[in-house]
C-alpha cells in the first residue's frame, strides 16, 4: 500500500527568450511515495532539475510559462500563493544541492543557518532553535556538532558541508527530501556515505526522497523508482528493478552501458555520442534520434509517446520490445537475468 | 579655478599681480581728484568697522615690516599701524608722492656733503598696549639693526647699503651700526658712505620701524614678528594689549591676526592724534577687519550687499562692465594709477632678440590693446609707450606724447613690422618674416593665471605674422619667475613681468637695465641689457656676436642728477631704451581697481602703496549689513 | 593577525619613505626655479639669497635636507611633533594649517561619503531586485551619466544654476561649522552633491553587480529551500554578500579621497588638503608639498589596511586564511 | 553577436564615429566658418574682453580670447581623441607586459612589479604631474634629457604613467589564476619556452579582458587629460582642449555660460559614449558579467 506523497502531472516549464522558447520540462509526470526514493537520472539540460524547482516554486515565475499539476498532498503547489509555498518549502520539503560548496552562506555559522530554517518555521527561542540545530548535525552523523555549530561553512569537509545541508533540509521533519545531485561534487568514498545517510534517514524517518543525479549508478543502490529525462521529458520510467535489469529506451541503454559495473564480465565503457540537443530547436520526432545508433524511419519526424511496457515500467521509444531486449543483449554484453 | 588674486609680490615690480592696478583711463575715472565720496553723499564720521576681502593676504614676509615686501601690507602699516620717521599723505596722485615728515618733527636738510641727516623724533607718540612706553630713537635704530640681522631676512635691506658700519654690522664684524647714532631719546644721526639724494623716501619705508625690542628682539627669524607687531600708529592688532611680554617664552601669537582667517585692527588707546595730522591720517572707522574669503565672485557679491566695504583684489572684468554702465554704481568703481609697468622682455643674449631689429619688429607688430583687453580693457590701466610710468619724471615733459611705435589703435602694424625685420639678418629673404631657425620654437615663458594666459594666443598671434614661432610655457607665478632670474635656462622672451616703484624716482626701473647687477639666479633684469663677455662666460651662456648694449654709463650719469634735470636724465635714458636697445615691449601700465561698498562714506587712493588709503576711510555704520 | 598588522605598517612607513623621497627628487633634481628667490626680493643680492635659503633649510645639500627632513618627522621640531616646518609662502607653522585643512577635507569627504552611500546603496540594491525594469534603466543610465560627467564642469554648472541664477545656495568657498553652522551647511551642500553624485554612480554600480552575482548563487537558492521570506533572504543574505565589498571599496575610497579631492575643492574654493598640495606644489612650498605628500600616503595606507581588517571580520572566510 | 544588439553600444559607436570624423573634419570646419582655431576676433570680445555669445557665425560663441569655441570645440575633440586612445595604448602595453610577467615568473619579480603598482597608486597623482609638468616646463631643454618638453607628449606620458598599475593588476591576476592550466601545462611540457608561453598561450587568452579593460580606461584617460588641462596643467593654449576651454570658463561662468556649457557637452557625451561602449563590450565578451 502506497502513500503518494507527491505527484506531478504533465508538468511543463517553458522559458521565452529572445532567441526562441525554451522548453526545459516538457511533459513530465511521475509520483513519489512515503518511505520511497524516486531516483531522476538524466544528463544536464535534461530538465530534472528544474522539474524539481519548480516543484519547490524557486523558479522565477515571471520568467517561465508553467503548466500541469504539482500535487503534494493533494494540494496543487502551482497554485499556492508564495507565501503558501514558502511555509511548504523547508517545513514539508526539504532540499539539498549539489554543491555544498556554494550551498551554504558563507559568512553566517553552520549551526545558525540551520536554526534560521527552524525559527523560519516554528516559534520557538533563539537557544532552541540552536539546540535542534545541533542534534539535527548529530543526527546525519557529524562528530562534535556543538563546535561544529559554531563554525563557519568553509571549515568543513565537502562531505561533512553534504551532511549538513542535509541536517538542514530535515531539521524540521519534513516529508519529502529533494536531492538534487548530492554527490556529483564529492569524492567517490564521500558520495556513497552521503547517499547511505540519504537512505538511512529515509527509512528511520519514513519520508519521501527524489534523488536526482546524472548518473545511473548513483540512484542504483537507494531507489525504489527510477524516470529516466531526456531533452525535458521522462522517456522511461519504472521500478529499479525494471529499469536497471531491463532498460527499455536505447538512451537508457546508453547510460547503463557507460556505467562501470563490478558485475559484468567485461568491463568496458559505451558512451553516448553526441551532446544534449538544443532546448530551443529541440530535434523533431525523437529528441534523441540524432544520436540513437537504432535510428530508423520514423523516428526523426514521429515523437514516440511514453508507453507502458507492462508492469508499470514505461518508455517512449519507437522500437519494438524484441528489438530492445536485442539490443539490450549486445550493448550490456550479458544474459537476461535470471529474476 | 585659477585664481584670480592680490600677489604676493605686488610691490615686487617683477612679480606685479593683477591685484595691483593703476591710472584711470575709463570714462569719468578721477585720476586727479582726492576725496572722493565713495558713493553715498553722508557727511564722513567716526565710528564704524571697515571691512576689507580678499582672497589671500599674499604676505611674502610674513607681516613682519623688517621684511614685508608687499605693497598693500605697506599700506596697512604707514596707514593704520606704524609710523615711520617720514610718510605720505596717503592720498592719489602727485599729493601722495611727496615725502613728509611723520614721527620726525621735520625732514632734515643732509649735512657733510649730503652724507649726515639729523632726524628729531616726536615728543608723546606712544606704542601701543602691552609696551606702553614712549618711542625713542633707539627704537628706529634698532629697525636698522634687524634690517642688518641676515636671519631676518629684510628683502629690501639694500636701500641701506650705504649707511656707514652695516656692512660690518651685516658681517657681525662690529656690535652696532656705526653711521646710526642716538644721542638722546629724541634724535638719530645717520651717516652714509655716499650723497644719497632720496634718503628720506629710503626713511619712509615700513622696515625703518621704529619697533621695541623688549618684543621684536625675541623674533629674528623671517616673518615672525608678524604675530607679535606693536603698533605705533593709530591702530593696533586687536588682542595685542592680551600679550604677555614678560618673556620672550610667554608671548604667544597675537589673537588678532590669523594668516588664513582674518587681521582685526582696533584703535591704539596710546594714539595721541595731536602728534599727527588728519592730512596724514584721519583715522576714521573703530576698527578694521581684513578678511580671508577665498570665494572671488563672493567678495564683490558682499562689497555690493554692503557685507564688505573694499577689497584688496582687482575687480573682476564682468563686475566692472556692470557697474560702469550703471549710472548709478558707477561711481562705486575705482581705477587708480599703480605705478607700474607691464612688459614683455626679450633677452639679448639670445637669438634672434640679438637683433635690435628684431626687436624694433615685435615692439611694432604687438597688438597692445588687445594685450589691454585680455587685462579687462581701459579701465585697468593705460597702454605703456615707454619703460616707467610718466609720473616718476615729476618735472619733465620729454614723455609726454611719446610712443615710438604708435599704430593705429595701439593695435600693431605689420607693414612696419616687417619693415623692421627686413633689416634683420635673421629675414635672409628680406621679405619682412623671419625666416631663420632661431625665430623657430622661440621659448617664451608667461604664467599660468588670469590674465596672463589670456595674452598667450595674443602674443603667439602677433609674432606669427613676423615669422616668430613660440613654445610658450605657463607655469604659476612663483616658478615663472624663478625660471626667469635662472639664466642658465635661457628663457629668450616672456610676458610673466612687471615691475612698480618702490618709491616715486625712475631709478627703482632703471634698475633693471644695470648690467652689474645681473646675476646668475634670482635675475630681475631678464633682458640682460648690458651683459658683458666675461659675465657670459662666468653664466656659461654664449656671448652674441653683435654684443650686448649697456646703459651703465646713462644710469650713473643720472643716479648723481637731482630735481628736473635728474628726470629729464632718465626720460631721455628711457627713450634710448625704447628706440636703441630695445629690451621690451611695454604694454600696460596697469590700474588698481576698487569697488565700494554702499556703507563707504569717504574713500581715497594711497599713491605710495598702491592701495586704499585707510587712513582716510570712512563707514557709515547704518548701511552697514 | 597581529604580525599582518604591523607588517602592513612597516609597509605604510616604507611608502611614506618612498613617497617623500620621490617628492624630494621631483622638487630638486629636474630643473626648476629656487624658491628662494621668491622671498629675497626684487633686487636680492647673492647674501640675501643665502640667508633666504638659510631661513627656509634650503642650504644644505639635498641628502642632508632629506635626512633632515625624516629625522624632524620622527623627533620633531620646534612646533611639537611631528616636525613639519613652516611654510615657505606663509612663514606659518605646516602643522596647524594641516589640521584645519584636513578638517575642510574631512568634512568634505565624510559628508559627501555619507550621501553617496544613502544614494548608491540603495539605488544599486533595488535596480538589482528590479532588474531590467524602466527604474533600473533610468538609474544605470543616471549613474553612467554621473561616472562621465567631468566633476568640474558638473560643479560649474550647479553653481552656475544654484548659487548665480537660482540664487538657492550661497558661492563657493568654506565657512567654519564653530563660526556658523547654517552657513557651514549651505556652502557645503554642493560640494558634496557634486562629490557624492559621481561615487553614488560609481557605487550603484558596483553594488548593483555585486547583488545581481550573489542573488544567483547557491546559498540563496538555499535560503530560498529553507523556507525564508523574500524579506530575509534580501536584507540578511543578499545584502550581506553584496554589500561586504563596498566597505572595502569606501575605505581605499576614503584613503585616496584625502588627497584626492583637489578638483571639487578648486572648483567650490574649500581650502582642504587638495588645493593646498595644489598651490603648493605649483609654487614650489616643499614643506607644505611633503607634509600633505605623508599625510595622503599614510591614508592610502592605513585607509587599505582598514579595509583588509573590516573585510577579515565580515568574511570569515578570510577571517581564518 | 551580443555586441550589434546592445543599442546603447551600438550609437555609442555611431557617436565615436562621428567625433572622429569631427576631429578630422576639423580643419574643414574651421574653413567654412572661416574661424581658424586660434584666430583671434576682436569683435567678439567687448571693452572689457569678456566674450560675446553665440550668433549666427559663431554657433557656440567665443572665448576669453574671441575665439570661435565652436572651431575649438572641433579640435579639441582630436587631443580627446588622441590622449584617450594614445596614453591607454601606452598603459596597456606597459601594464600587460608587467602583469604578464608579473603573473607569470611570480616571486620577487611579482613582488617587485606589485609592489611598484601600489606605490605609484598610492602616490598622489596630480602632486606629481604638477611636479613632472612644472619641472619641465621650466627651461628650454624640457626634461628627462631634453627628450620630453610640455604638451600632447607629456600628458600622454603622464597619465600612461598613472594608469599602467590598473591594467598590470587586473592581467597578473588572470594570469594566475591562468598559469595552472592544462594547456599552460601542456606546451610547458612540450618544452616551450616562458616568451613562448606568456604571449603565445597566455596572452590570447586574455585578449577580451584586455580589450574591456582598456575600453574602460580610455574614458578614464579622456576625463584624466581634462582635469590636468583644467589644473592649467595640459596641453599648451594653441591646441585646443576642452578641459581647458571649461577652465577658460570658470572665472566667468556666469557672465559667459556658453564658454562652459559647450566643451562639457562635448567632454560629458564623448566620455558616455566610451563608457557605453566598453559596457556593451563587457556584456559582450565577458560571459560572466551577464549584466
Amino acid at each position: 500500500m502506497s502513500d503518494v506523497l507527491l505527484e506531478v502531472r504533465d508538468l511543463r516549464v517553458h522559458f521565452p527568450t529572445a532567441d526562441g522558447v525554451v522548453k526545459a520540462v516538457d511533459g513530465v509526470s511521475f509520483t513519489v511515495e512515503r518511505g520511497h526514493t524516486l531516483g531522476v537520472v538524466g544528463e544536464s539540460g535534461s530538465g530534472k532539475s528544474i522539474t524539481f524547482l519548480t516543484v519547490m516554486g524557486l523558479i522565477n515565475r515571471k520568467s517561465a510559462i508553467v503548466s500541469g499539476e504539482v500535487l503534494f498532498e493533494g494540494r496543487n503547489l502551482l497554485e499556492a500563493t508564495n507565501d503558501e509555498l514558502r511555509h511548504i518549502r523547508g517545513d514539508r520539503i526539504g532540499m539539498i544541492f549539489q554543491d555544498p560548496m556554494t550551498s551554504m552562506h558563507p559568512m553566517y555559522r553552520v549551526g545558525d543557518q540551520i536554526a534560521e530554517a527552524i525559527l523560519a518555521h516554528r516559534s520557538v527561542s533563539k537557544g532552541d532553535a540552536r539546540a535542534r540545530a545541533v542534534e539535527a548535525l548529530r543526527l546525519v552523523g557529524i562528530p562534535a556538532p556543538e563546535q561544529r555549530a559554531r563554525q563557519y561553512p568553509h571549515e568543513f569537509s565537502g562531505g561533512m558541508r553534504q551532511r549538513a545541508m542535509i541536517a538542514m533540509a530535515l531539521v524540521l521533519d519534513p516529508d519529502l527530501l529533494i536531492a538534487d545531485e548530492p554527490t556529483t561534487a564529492l569524492d567517490v568514498t564521500v558520495q556513497a556515505q552521503i547517499l547511505e545517510v540519504i537512505d538511512e534517514l529515509k527509512q528511520r524517518l519514513n519520508i519521501g526522497v527524489a534523488l536526482i543525479s546524472h548518473s545511473l549508478a548513483t540512484v542504483a543502490d537507494v531507489s525504489q523508482d527510477v524516470m529516466v529525462m531526456y531533452a525535458g521529458r521522462p522517456i522511461e520510467q519504472g521500478t529499479r528493478d525494471q529499469v536497471f535489469t531491463a532498460p527499455l529506451h536505447p538512451y537508457a541503454l546508453g547510460l547503463l552501458s557507460s556505467v562501470p559495473r563490478v558485475d559484468r564480465r567485461v568491463e568496458r565503457l559505451v558512451p553516448i555520442e553526441g551532446s544534449p540537443p538544443s532546448l530551443i530547436h529541440v530535434p523533431s520526432g525523437c529528441a534523441f534520434h540524432p544520436r540513437c545508433p537504432y535510428r530508423f524511419a520514423p523516428c526523426d519526424t514521429e515523437r514516440p509517446d511514453l508507453r507502458d511496457r507492462g508492469g508499470g515500467h514505461a518508455d517512449a521509444c519507437h522500437l519494438s520490445v524484441d528489438q530492445k531486449a536485442a539490443n539490450r543483449r549486445e550493448r550490456l554484453d550479458m544474459q537476461e537475468p535470471v529474476a | 579655478m585659477r585664481p584670480r588674486k592680490k600677489g604676493t609680490w605686488a610691490l615686487l615690480g617683477a612679480l606685479v599681480l593683477a591685484g595691483s592696478l593703476g591710472l584711470a583711463a575709463c570714462g569719468g575715472d578721477d585720476s586727479g581728484d582726492s576725496d572722493t565720496d565713495g558713493g553715498g553723499d553722508t557727511a564722513a564720521a567716526k565710528g564704524g568697522i571697515y571691512r576689507v576681502g580678499t582672497t589671500d593676504f599674499g604676505f611674502n614676509g610674513g607681516f613682519d615690516p623688517s621684511g614685508e615686501y608687499l605693497g598693500w601690507a605697506w599700506g596697512l602699516y604707514s596707514n593704520l599701524l606704524t609710523r615711520q620717521l617720514t610718510g605720505y599723505r596717503h592720498t592719489e596722485g602727485a599729493a601722495g608722492s611727496e615725502v613728509l615728515p611723520d614721527l620726525a618733527e621735520a625732514i632734515p636738510e643732509a649735512t657733510d656733503g649730503g652724507t649726515t641727516w639729523t632726524f628729531k623724533i616726536k615728543k608723546g607718540v606712544k606704542f601701543a598696549p602691552p609696551v606702553n612706553r614712549e618711542v625713542t630713537s633707539k627704537d628706529i635704530a634698532y629697525a636698522f639693526e634687524r634690517i642688518g640681522t641676515g636671519s631676518v631676512v629684510a628683502q629690501y635691506g639694500f636701500y641701506y647699503n650705504d649707511i656707514v658700519g652695516m656692512a660690518e654690522f651685516k658681517d657681525g664684524k662690529a656690535k652696532t651700526i656705526a653711521g646710526i647714532t642716538t644721542p638722546d631719546d629724541s634724535t638719530i644721526v645717520f651717516k652714509t658712505t655716499k650723497p644719497v639724494g632720496d634718503f628720506p623716501f629710503r626713511l619712509a619705508m615700513p622696515a625703518t620701524g621704529p619697533f621695541p625690542k623688549e618684543v621684536a628682539g625675541c623674533f629674528t627669524k623671517a616673518g615672525e614678528y608678524g604675530r607679535y607687531l606693536i603698533a605705533s600708529g593709530p591702530y593696533m592688532i586687536k588682542g595685542s594689549d592680551a600679550l604677555d611680554i614678560t618673556s620672550c617664552k610667554t608671548m604667544k601669537p597675537i589673537s588678532g591676526f590669523n594668516p588664513t582667517k582674518q587681521l582685526s585692527l582696533v584703535r591704539n588707546p596710546n594714539y595721541d592724534a595731536a602728534t599727527d595730522s588728519t592730512e596724514r591720517r584721519e583715522a576714521l572707522p573703530d576698527g578694521f577687519e581684513f578678511i580671508i574669503n577665498t570665494n572671488d565672485k563672493d567678495i564683490f557679491d558682499k562689497i555690493e550687499a554692503g557685507e564688505y566695504e573694499d577689497s584688496v583684489d582687482a575687480v573682476p572684468p564682468d563686475v566692472a562692465r556692470r557697474y560702469s554702465g550703471d549710472d548709478a554704481l558707477k561711481d562705486r568703481l575705482k581705477g587708480n594709477q599703480d605705478d607700474r609697468t607691464n612688459y614683455i622682455y626679450m633677452n639679448l643674449a639670445e637669438a634672434p632678440f640679438d637683433d635690435v631689429n628684431v626687436r624694433k619688429a615685435v615692439n611694432w607688430i604687438m597688438d597692445k590693446d588687445a594685450l589691454r583687453k585680455a587685462w579687462g580693457g581701459p579701465f585697468y590701466g593705460e597702454i605703456a609707450t615707454h619703460i616707467a610710468p610718466a609720473t616718476l619724471y615729476p618735472g619733465s615733459t620729454a614723455l609726454d606724447g611719446y610712443d615710438p611705435y604708435a599704430t593705429e589703435n595701439s593695435a600693431g602694424d605689420l607693414a612696419k613690422a616687417q619693415e623692421a625685420m627686413k633689416a634683420s639678418a635673421y629675414d635672409t629673404d628680406k621679405d619682412g618674416v623671419c625666416d631663420a631657425d632661431a625665430c623657430k620654437d622661440v621659448l617664451f615663458m608667461n604664467r599660468s593665471i588670469d590674465p596672463y594666459v589670456k595674452m598667450t594666443p595674443i602674443i603667439r598671434d602677433a609674432l606669427g605674422k613676423i615669422g616668430i614661432t613660440v613654445k610658450v610655457r605657463e607655469l604659476p607665478t612663483g616658478p615663472a619667475y624663478e625660471s626667469s632670474g635662472v639664466i642658465a635656462n635661457r628663457i629668450q622672451a616672456g610676458s610673466n613681468a612687471g615691475w612698480g616703484k618702490d618709491y616715486p624716482d625712475a631709478s627703482t626701473f632703471m634698475v633693471l637695465f644695470d648690467g652689474r647687477n645681473i646675476l646668475p639666479t634670482g635675475n630681475s633684469g631678464y633682458a640682460l641689457v648690458g651683459l658683458t663677455a666675461a659675465q657670459a662666460k662666468e653664466f656659461k651662456i654664449d656671448y652674441p656676436k653683435g654684443g650686448v648694449p649697456s646703459v651703465d654709463a646713462d644710469i650713473d650719469k643720472c643716479s648723481e642728477e637731482v630735481g628736473n634735470a635728474r628726470s629729464d636724465c632718465w626720460a631721455a635714458l628711457d627713450k634710448k631704451l625704447m628706440e636703441e636697445v630695445v629690451p621690451w615691449v611695454p604694454y600696460l601700465h596697469v590700474n588698481n581697481t576698487t569697488l565700494l561698498g554702499p556703507a563707504v562714506t569717504k574713500w581715497d587712493y594711497d599713491q605710495f602703496s598702491g592701495e586704499a588709503a585707510y587712513a582716510h576711510v570712512a563707514v557709515d555704520p547704518s548701511k552697514q549689513k | 593577525m597581529g604580525r599582518y598588522i604591523i607588517r602592513r605598517l612597516l609597509w605604510t612607513v616604507l611608502v611614506v619613505v618612498l613617497v617623500t623621497l620621490l617628492t624630494f627628487v621631483i622638487f630638486f633634481v629636474m630643473p626648476k626655479g629656487d624658491p628662494a628667490l621668491r622671498f629675497a626680493g626684487k633686487s636680492p643680492t647673492p647674501e640675501l639669497i643665502q640667508e633666504v635659503k638659510e631661513s627656509l633649510g634650503l642650504d644644505k645639500s639635498v641628502p642632508e635636507q632629506y635626512g633632515l627632513f625624516l629625522e624632524r618627522l620622527v623627533t620633531g621640531d620646534e612646533y611639537g611633533w611631528p616636525g613639519l616646518g613652516k611654510s615657505f609662502q606663509t612663514k606659518q607653522a605646516v602643522k596647524p594649517e594641516l589640521v584645519q585643512r584636513a578638517q575642510v577635507t574631512i568634512t568634505l569627504i565624510i559628508g559627501g561619503a555619507l550621501l553617496w552611500l544613502a544614494i548608491g546603496i540603495p539605488v544599486g540594491v533595488i535596480s538589482a531586485l528590479r532588474r531590467g525594469s524602466a527604474l533600473d534603466r533610468i538609474s544605470m543610465g543616471t549613474a553612467l551619466f554621473f561616472v562621465s560627467a567631468p566633476v568640474f564642469w558638473l560643479g560649474l554648472l550647479s553653481l552656475y544654476v544654484f548659487w548665480k541664477k537660482l540664487g538657492w545656495l550661497p558661492g563657493t568657498g568654506y565657512v567654519s561649522f564653530g563660526s556658523d553652522p547654517g552657513a557651514w551647511f549651505s556652502h557645503m551642500i554642493l560640494p558634496w552633491m557634486v562629490l557624492a553624485l559621481l561615487f553614488a554612480a560609481i557605487y550603484a554600480r558596483v553594488v548593483r553587480g555585486n547583488m545581481i552575482d550573489v542573488m544567483t548563487e547557491d546559498y540563496i537558492r538555499t535560503a530560498r529551500a529553507k523556507g525564508l521570506s523574500e524579506r530575509r533572504i534580501v536584507l540578511k543574505h543578499e545584502l550581506r554578500t553584496g554589500i561586504t565589498p563596498v566597505i572595502t571599496l569606501l575605505a581605499i575610497d576614503l584613503g585616496v579621497l584625502v588627497g584626492g579631492t583637489i578638483v571639487t575643492e578648486t572648483v567650490f574654493n574649500l581650502q582642504g588638503l587638495g588645493n593646498w598640495l595644489l598651490v603648493a606644489a605649483q609654487n614650489n612650498d616643499l614643506p607644505v608639498t611633503l607634509a600633505v605628500t605623508v599625510l595622503v600616503a599614510i591614508a592610502v595606507s592605513l585607509f587599505s589596511l582598514i579595509a583588509d581588517i573590516l573585510y577579515a571580520i565580515l568574511d570569515p572566510r578570510v577571517r581564518y586564511q | 553577436m551580443r555586441f550589434r544588439r546592445d543599442r546603447w553600444a551600438m550609437a555609442s559607436l555611431v557617436f565615436i564615429g562621428l567625433l572622429v570624423i569631427l576631429a578630422f573634419a576639423a580643419p574643414l570646419i574651421a574653413t567654412i566658418s572661416g574661424h581658424g582655431p586660434n584666430e583671434l576676433f576682436r569683435d567678439m570680445t567687448d571693452d572689457f574682453g569678456l566674450p560675446k555669445g553665440p550668433n549666427g557665425s559663431f554657433w557656440f560663441g567665443a572665448d576669453g580670447s574671441g575665439r570661435d569655441v565652436l572651431v575649438r570645440i572641433a579640435y579639441g575633440a582630436r587631443v580627446s581623441l588622441i590622449v584617450g586612445v594614445v596614453a591607454t595604448g601606452v598603459a596597456v602595453l606597459i601594464g600587460v607586459t608587467l602583469g604578464l610577467i608579473a603573473g607569470y615568473r611570480g616571486g620577487v619579480i611579482d613582488t617587485l612589479i606589485s609592489r611598484t603598482a601600489d606605490i605609484v597608486l598610492s602616490l598622489p597623482l596630480l602632486l606629481f604631474a604638477i611636479g613632472i609638468v612644472t619641472a619641465c616646463g621650466s627651461s628650454r631643454e624640457g626634461c628627462f634629457g631634453g627628450t620630453v618638453q610640455p604638451g600632447l607628449t607629456l600628458v600622454i606620458i603622464v597619465i600612461a604613467l598613472f594608469s599602467w598599475p590598473y591594467v598590470a593588476k587586473i592581467v597578473r591576476g588572470a594570469v594566475l589564476s591562468l598559469r595552472e592550466r592544462e594547456f599552460v601545462e601542456a606546451s610547458r611540457s612540450v618544452g616551450a619556452g616562458d616568451l613562448t608561453i606568456m604571449f603565445r598561450e597566455i596572452l590570447p587568452n586574455l585578449v577580451s579582458v584586455i580589450i574591456v579593460y582598456a575600453s574602460l580606461l580610455v574614458p578614464q584617460n579622456i576625463l584624466f587629460e581634462a582635469y590636468l588641462s583644467f589644473l592649467g596643467l595640459g596641453v599648451p593654449d594653441s591646441t585646443p582642449s576642452w578641459g581647458r576651454m571649461i577652465s577658460d570658463a570658470s572665472d566667468i561662468f556666469d557672465v559667459a555660460w556658453w564658454l562652459m556649457l559647450f566643451p562639457g557637452i562635448f567632454l560629458l557625451l564623448t566620455v558616455l559614449a566610451f563608457n557605453l561602449l566598453g559596457d556593451g563590450l563587457r556584456d559582450a565578451l565577458d560571459p560572466k558579467a551577464d549584466r
